[in-house]
């Protein structure tokens, strides 16, 4: 795993397109962020669409919805083959899935996030109960320790990941908001080469040292992203006269 | 009278205890939450990243940027956290959530969950499922007994791809409730639905189960 | 790893022996946080001092100083065995060590906090290229793949954790402050039980969800401590008149 | 005339290139900073948990929170960030960091690395050079050419336990520099200090190595 690392204010892109000029290219893997519609790099996906780039494997939680999020690429047929946990939202993947234009691979949620914790931290792989005598297992490694059966997962790395962040400065540091965190961080830290879009890019010193989550080492390009859209997938509310938690 | 799924969710919240960190799954578990007890302290962790979630948000109030696992919007309490995806499957992975109550569609006599896929229809994934049931200390599972076609999901050993093997603590069916006091052991039937014999749940089941009913007053 | 996780206010104890009792005892294992004598749980470390419980294996960085942090403990010859990555700066150590009093068990610091994450995140076990051709190697399984080799090292818990963070809230929730983060927050993740000791122990909701390091879930136990000491090992300043960044 | 510690930081300096991620060792390697060219931005990590790491405060400004490595007290930037020692090494392991300087007690051939523990003398421990010198993309190691009793210090082989095999990519001794341009080959002798020749360092080292010095002028 080597991250072509660089320092200092050169990281910042005026757009989404320009973050990705030189870096995009047919049959790349991309690691993209995001849970459902959640904290995904919108602008950077549909720079991604624009751009053409074609034979993608992806790896991402999920596949967004028809027209939303990595749906775009789907539509435009970009992705060849997708690393991810669920994709129950999305009929166009359901129907290149069944035509075997697209090819997936299905990892537990868990298993997932920590193979790309694993591949960002150079660890080759690691051994746990998530999967043990299932599927899941089946063409890999397992041990048996005191009466528990292991798994043996590899570390995942891409040769770009995009993230979405909260706030950042053009060092790089990122702060996410709420569960707009989810992969994004761990994903940041497993592309060979990493771009993060931010809602707002602050100066320097305006983040607390304390309180940033993705440091800039881990990522080498950063764009504002405008007119943030941030869909929502699943609006549930409840009644103010409610009292039922759930509705 | 078979339970309803609103029963189903108040008798799996019969289990919660004070001070527990609990995931809902999707759908019946969900309901879950509507069941704890007044003045029982319950902290909901949603797999996505976030500890001490709260209630669906008031019209108005939803936030994109705050979903649970089941992409819904939800709502934070002064307790809440926020982490990563990678940092909350090691918090369900390590053995610290104290209860998992999941949905299945079916449950074998050894304890096997099988809930993420049918062989022959569109495989959605397995979500954080599997996660959950290797690394939550305690697994509830909440199903209809039998399917629409009325044959056993309760049986001897699962037909489906499982989820987890040997990982079920307790089932609550429409019909029963059904617990081990650990994973070396056999399911006893615990209780059963107002109306419901214990040889209409054997009938309906193919797994084979010890008894220890209460003795009826 | 099972944690008696236990959420709400019963969390909060009067100072660090009342936090300690029912729990410390003779033989257990300790995971103590801290970097050299930076964010060490000063006060819980003096009860278990205080405590007299005797045999401990202590896993931490270091070994404090004489008479400073688990310096305490060696002088009290409560400690029978450490996991560390380094100890040079403790007299009382050396004397016990050379004398064959104390056991010691050295691994590389980034092992050490891999396998204590790994503990507590239920990962049996995870290959490093860490130590591949050397001592700590030996002993243990070891794998080449793609030229490169791998050692195998295992996840590590304790009877008991003792972290030192900034603030806490009753929930357990932690912030640490700067550097004296260190091994605070792994640690917390992979004790049976975790006491948490803190500068300022603040209302729920003072805290910033987004910016928890610890959440509550890993804090059985927490208690704020008074007059911190907090020793500085090496005091290097430079003179105002000075450029050289490094004296 | 063989070079002195700060020289060895000052050519040691000479390796680092704008906008570089460096972990500096205790000792000789800490004075690399001092050498850093003007209007270069390299950040400095430093293992127990920061990066960006600032000066020495100034008197009466030390922090107990606000250590390095070395345990010294040390400052903030304005670009400073701080993690946890897992996230640390998990940024060197990773291989996110582009340059390491330590320290050496012997440096073999192959460029095989012993600085942390003599047989018979009481082990101190291997802190996080074990690490470093597994995940970092580049380490350059500075030491004396031979030890107080004369003999070489770079050797066909290590007879030291091992700090790491193969990992040294460049050797800056008080004598000459040594480099490779990859972890297969040989190192070349690629500069000596003044008044010092290449037979000298031949003589001085059991190591075996090629020779690319420049042509002189």
């Amino acid at each position: 795993m080597t991250t072509a690392s660089q320092a200092g204010s050169g990281k910042v892109y005026p757009d989404a397109a320009a973050a990705l000029a030189g870096i995009a290219r047919d049959g790349m893997s991309i690691l993209s962020g995001g849970f459902g519609l959640c904290g995904i790099p919108e602008h950077l996906i549909a720079a991604l669409r624009d751009l053409g780039v074609k034979g993608l494997t992806v790896i991402s939680n999920n596949a967004g919805i028809d027209d939303v999020g990595l749906g775009q690429l789907l539509k435009t047929r970009q992705i060849r083959r997708m690393i991810s946990s669920y994709v129950g939202e999305n009929k166009e993947f359901e129907r290149q899935y069944l035509q075997g234009e697209l090819e997936i691979e299905f990892n537990p949620q868990g298993t997932l996030a920590e193979r790309i914790r694993a591949g960002g931290a150079g660890i080759y792989g690691f051994y746990t109960r998530t999967g043990a005598g299932t599927q899941v297992a089946s063409g890999k490694e397992t041990r048996v320790v005191d009466g528990e059966s292991y798994v043996l997962e590899t570390g995942l790395t891409a040769d770009l990941a995009i993230v979405k962040a909260w706030k950042g400065d053009r060092e790089g540091n990122l702060v996410y908001r709420k569960t707009a965190r989810n992969f994004n961080p761990v994903m940041a830290t497993a592309g060979r080469v990493t771009v993060a879009e931010v809602e707002q890019l602050v100066e320097v010193g305006e983040l607390d040292p304390d309180h940033i989550h993705t440091p800039g080492i881990f990522v080498q390009r950063i764009v504002q992203g405008l007119n943030y859209r941030k869909p929502i997938e699943q609006r549930t509310v409840r009644k103010r006269s409610s009292h039922a938690v759930v509705a | 009278m078979p339970w309803s799924r609103e029963q189903l969710a108040e008798r799996a919240a019969r289990e919660l205890r004070d001070g527990f960190y609990v995931n809902l799954g999707i759908g019946i578990p969900t309901l879950v939450a509507n069941y704890i007890p007044a003045g029982m302290k319950v902290v909901l962790q949603s797999e996505n990243g976030m500890l001490g979630m709260g209630p669906f948000p008031y019209e108005g109030d939803e936030d994109a940027d705050l979903i649970n696992a089941g992409k819904q919007t939800i709502t934070e309490l002064p307790i809440s956290s926020y982490f990563s995806s990678a940092d909350s499957f090691a918090m369900i992975r390590g053995g610290h959530i104290n209860l998992s109550v999941l949905g299945g569609m079916e449950v074998s006599a050894r304890g096997d969950l099988a809930n993420w896929m049918v062989p022959g229809k569109v495989v959605k994934g397995m979500g954080g499922a599997m996660d959950l049931v290797a690394g939550v200390r305690r697994v509830i599972v909440l199903m209809e007994h039998v399917a629409r076609d009325g044959s056993p999901k309760f049986k001897s050993a699962c037909e489906l791809p499982l989820t987890g093997a040997g990982v079920v603590d307790m089932l609550i069916t429409d019909l029963a409730v059904f617990s081990r006091p650990d994973r070396h052991s056999a399911f006893d039937l615990i209780e059963l639905a107002p109306g419901v014999s214990e040889a209409d749940v054997r009938a309906r089941s193919t797994a084979q189960f010890g008894s220890a009913l209460p003795a009826r007053p």
